[in-house]
């Protein structure tokens, strides 16, 4: 049984990843509060549905790119949460042995090409991930990941129209959530929705509620579908909202907390919910026992990396050159 | 404003007899809001300066004064931030552009260097480009390799453009002040850590001349090069080492291009012995060009110790802390360096 | 008396335009194969109704901004064309004392901000030049000339958003002349018309035939209404050719005889000299001395050039600080 | 290409027994071709690399060869260009991107130096980012400010990054060979004065290691450290030095990053005298790290004369020839300042 292309036997797992997000992202958030991270941090709470519904789209061995705010693409590519505790927390058993902290985390491995903390800064990396697959004939795809505001980054425009020419297995995922730092995407463009650029460069572009796991997954695995085809890349723009502001040092000045409820209201966690409670897939209550073990496997993360040692200082200059 | 109004008034330096208590963060922002007051023309762009304030809270308050029109917030597009303020600098106006971290200006370099740094001399001196681009450096809060470079020698490299690091809060002020009224395009480098650093700052408006490197503190033993955030560190070494018995001078050059070397030679002639300290990675950084300067000159006849630069691990900024801290030096590595200098010189 | 929007009375200075152009360029031609001339050069032979007819629908105190293929920007906008020359042949008397060269004339204060040897350089600038208008409440625009190659760099894309969310009174004029150095437009880019870019801006996008002065001056001409009026940029794609090499050392493998011949069959030159005979508005014959004249003017330009010092290399270091 | 295919055939060294006349392009054309022939995941990128065969005809045939799709011509966007690279490079590729100018690195500066440089060591050392970045520099052609310029020392700042200039045609081609199979982001930086040069290239496959500096003459009186087109300028100004009985040592370093400073410092030690020539503007750029290897070093204490820089006026590059050639050092200048510092010093 399927609802909306997702299988039914799917969703406790897809509710299990929000919910790691979510607490993930709270525990930092706390951490932060504490003092107990070091530098900055931007959450994606609110924006959970993204990730959850794009990765699971895709294979396991598909690629993603991320951004600064990549914690929930990080979990849902299906990172382990100690390793990536750990780095939050710097400590040498994180994925970046504590070099790289929240804006740098990776698993080239994996096919997580690594969060960055340059706006738009991944987008033409992924150009040579989706060349990369093309020149090596795998069935892979790329999925970019970026935000409303690195679409007015010049690095959006080649990227996309390099990928478009030569028909590269990428899809470029816009997390519009509305604003790129304080200013607002309707102040930032002069069209209603970043898929509008597609026509830009011949390619197909959509837009779909980001709030919504199904649309997400759906808009995703179309575009998947027609670059492991050939037919080259997709835009997708998924409206979403962080609920958090962006980074440590926000104040909030340019938002009303009305706008904040409306988006609240439509939280992604709670319409992904009902849907499952509506298939009746998971037994009366056992969506609060995924919610409780989601809480708890973040709380298990960070007794890791905390029993975990830190960098040695005499390393200091280890790892620069392969 | 249709017609431009320039007062002149306010350029008096009698009004910079009154010290008052503020951050570098505020010193800057004092500069910003007396030079827009005076001059029409000047106005500011960049990411999240207008309601926001700005990344480390700089331009707070200067959007509810100046309005959108002259605190314009802008995309998220750094290479036509600097080509905005480029056009219309080369068109009759004086923009302040904030580049959020100074390594974002990575994706100005062919506007600013093709094209600001080289516009009069390509075009035979007939047009200026009177801009200033304000720009966060430096290590230290924990944001990891791509916001915590020090990226100086890049633009000190460049002719036609000007490069300017404050140490102070009271040289921010005027040296920013300085920047804006300059005709040439300036990129003015400030250190976050400093930002929240206090000290006493002329009120009003005043003046501190570009390329005019100061003595920060005079000694006989030895010298210290540093600008930017190792002048307060050299300075409280210095202090340090003053109860050690070894005087030390510390010379800040606060303009790298084109930059005033008379100072750090007749202090190098006087003691003989020279440290050059700077965040920025060593191999590249700055501190070769002063090392160059000084054994090139005569000054190279008075040293008695080779010329020691303590510089940045090279490294890009790792984000543990303890890692990050021992990659740029530190007030202790500026006492050790220094006591091994004197010690070891003959 | 006027024809698709041009006064009768301005067809032979028009006319003239076009033939200073194509004897300008020749005659850089022939110097350059001389080895007369130093360096390299980017020349517009076939292309002369795009500036002739854009600068036409501008005022004299309206600003352009240039490009590396600007010789023909810079003499419809009405360059002295002896300080033009001096520059190429690198004379204290040029417009840049000689400091420029081809790729840098500039007269700001006449209104020609520069040429530009980086593709896609002046883009940004001229957002600079329509914000200076904005703020200076002027009536003026600027016209940004770039090519079809050029649309595809970052700044492209970062310019005319800028312009598109601030309104600002600049026209983007792509020369589209097919190729950018030896890559076809059809392949840099997956769109029929750079023009079809516009709509990711929220911006008109219009499409005319370069060759054409009439459909240029029109599209700019009502691009410039608008800009004035406060309604922001507009994007316009002249299709047109160029007939030599990309620069001096292009050997021509990548496009074929037929297609240069076929562009050749619709020389802007001879499309308008035709219009301006339909017209009656010069006696007959008259045409053919607009031309001789134009040719005297650029052989004069030369002596004049030559007969200029070269600047002094005890100045070399003069003028890089204002 | 659905499996990668790389022939360990062409690394033995026996083929380089032979050598044959070629130019410096043709060196650097050889060396693409017998690596992308051993492996097939080189590939190249850039502007006009195809059919048109390179802006200064480097790549010409390989096209040819290899095919669309092994040599890549791009739509003029040098940041994608870079970005593709560093994409592929971090998924089991190895590209060669051509950035037709240097002068445009400006434009790939964030990909190049806040992405490929810091990648490794960002990922905890857990990626390596194998590319190659092939581009020319230098003045001399007319091309004026926007396409003359030499910015070797922003690249040799930046931790990460392994910079290359080769100066003559079978270090072009053994150090082009190195950088391929590097498994790091290497900057390789072309002269286009070079290009024609020709001389005697060994045949077949041979690798001349990364920071390895080369004695390219050796001397007893004076040190010149040369690197790029001023390799042949020192040389040839060595020769005629020699007739007037002044015995010039020239050192290479070839790689600027990581430097190989010791033969430097070797030779300064004997000499006691050293002139360091580069045609990039002095101030900022890499004589001053060179400089300062020095004077920082044991070497020191050898020096009987100051450190001497010859190098680029504080000029952007003009157009017109004779203020183009009065910019940078020239043959005669190289005579001129040896002369002066052997005369001069005591
Ligand atoms: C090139 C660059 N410019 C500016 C910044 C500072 N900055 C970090 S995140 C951010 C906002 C990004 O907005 P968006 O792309 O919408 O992503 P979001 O933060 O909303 O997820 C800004 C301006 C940066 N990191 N890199
Ligand atoms: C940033 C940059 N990249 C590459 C070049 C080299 N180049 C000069 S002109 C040119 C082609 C430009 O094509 P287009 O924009 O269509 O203008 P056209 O030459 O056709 O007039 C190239 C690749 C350059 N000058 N600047
Ligand atoms: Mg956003
Ligand atoms: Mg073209």
């Amino acid at each position: 049984m399927s609802y909306l292309g997702i299988l039914d036997a799917d969703l406790p797992d897809l509710l299990k990843t929000m919910y790691h997000i979510r607490a993930f992202e709270e525990k930092v958030d706390e951490l932060f509060m504490q003092g107990a991270i070091h530098g900055t941090t931007h959450l994606s709470i609110g924006e959970e549905a993204v990730p959850t519904g794009a990765l699971h789209a895709l294979r396991s061995d598909d690629y993603i790119t991320s951004t600064h705010r990549g914690h929930g693409h990080c979990i849902a590519k299906g990172a382990d949460l100690n390793l990536m505790m750990a780095e939050l927390l710097g400590r040498e058993s994180g994925y970046c042995r504590g070099r790289g902290g929240s804006m740098h985390i990776a698993d080239v491995d994996a096919g997580n090409i690594g969060a960055n903390g340059i706006v738009g800064g991944g987008i033409p990396i992924a150009v040579g991930v989706g060349l990369s697959i093309h020149m090596q004939q795998q069935a892979r795809v790329c999925l970019c990941f970026f935000g409303d505001g690195a679409a007015n980054e010049g690095t959006f425009h080649e990227a996309i129209n390099l990928c478009s020419i030569w028909r590269l297995p990428v899809i470029f995922l816009c997390e519009n959530n509305q604003y790129g730092m304080s200013m607002s995407a309707k102040l930032s463009m002069h069209v209603a929705s970043v898929a509008d650029r597609a026509i830009a460069y011949g390619i197909p572009g959509e837009s779909v509620d980001g709030n919504d796991v199904f649309a997400v997954h759906h808009a995703v695995w179309q575009a998947a579908e027609r670059a492991r085809a050939g037919q080259g890349p997709t835009l997708i723009e998924a409206r979403t909202y962080r609920y958090k502001g962006h980074s440590k040092s926000d104040q909030n000045r340019y938002r009303t907390r009305a706008e904040i409820d409306d988006w609240r209201a439509r939280d992604p966690i709670v319409i992904f919910t009902e849907v499952v409670r509506a298939r009746g897939v998971l037994a009366p209550g056992a969506d609060t026992q995924v919610r409780a073990n989601a809480y708890a496997d973040i709380e298990a993360a960070y007794a890791f990396a905390l029993a975990s040692p830190e960098p040695q200082v005499a390393d200091l200059l280890e790892g620069v050159y392969a | 404003m249709a017609t431009v109004q320039v007062s002149e008034t306010a350029l008096s330096a009698n009004d910079a007899a009154l010290t008052t208590e503020m951050t570098y963060a505020e010193a800057i922002r004092d500069a910003l809001k007396l030079e827009m007051r005076r001059d029409e023309r000047i106005f500011l762009l960049g990411e999240d300066i207008g309601i926001y304030g700005g990344a480390f809270a700089v331009t707070r308050g200067l959007f509810e004064e100046f309005g959108a029109e002259r605190v314009r917030d802008t995309p998220i597009s750094e290479a036509a931030i600097a080509g905005a303020a480029i056009g219309a600098a080369l068109t009759g106006m004086r923009p302040v552009a904030e580049i959020q971290f100074s390594d974002f200006m990575a994706l100005t370099m062919d506007q600013l260097v093709n094209q600001a740094a080289k516009i009069r001399y390509m075009f035979g001196g007939k047009a200026k480009v009177p801009l200033v681009m304000r720009t966060p450096l430096g290590s230290g809060t924990g944001a990891a390799a791509q916001h915590s470079q020090s990226l100086e020698a890049w633009f000190a490299h460049v002719p036609g453009l000007k490069v300017v690091m404050p140490s102070s809060p009271a040289d921010a002020k005027g040296l920013l002040i300085a920047a804006i009224r300059d005709d040439n395009p300036v990129v003015f480098f400030e250190h976050k850590l400093l930002y929240r650093v206090k000290a006493a700052v002329p009120t009003g408006s005043y003046v501190t001349p570009l390329s005019q490197s100061a003595v920060k503190r005079a000694g006989q033993d030895v010298t210290v090069v540093a600008f930017s955030i190792m002048v307060p560190r050299a300075l409280a070494a210095a202090q340090r080492l003053a109860d050690e018995g070894i005087d030390v001078e510390v010379i800040d050059p606060r303009t790298l291009r084109p930059l005033d070397d008379t100072p750090i030679l007749e202090s190098v002639k006087k003691t003989g012995k020279v440290v050059i300290v700077h965040e920025a990675v060593g191999s590249g950084g700055f501190g070769g060009e002063i090392a160059a300067r000084i054994t090139e000159s005569d000054a190279f006849h008075y040293l008695d110790a080779p010329v020691r630069r303590l510089v940045g691990a090279e490294v890009p900024i790792p984000f543990n802390p303890n890692l990050e801290r021992a990659a740029v030096p530190q007030e202790d590595d500026i006492v050790t360096a220094v006591r091994r200098l004197v010690r070891e010189g003959r």
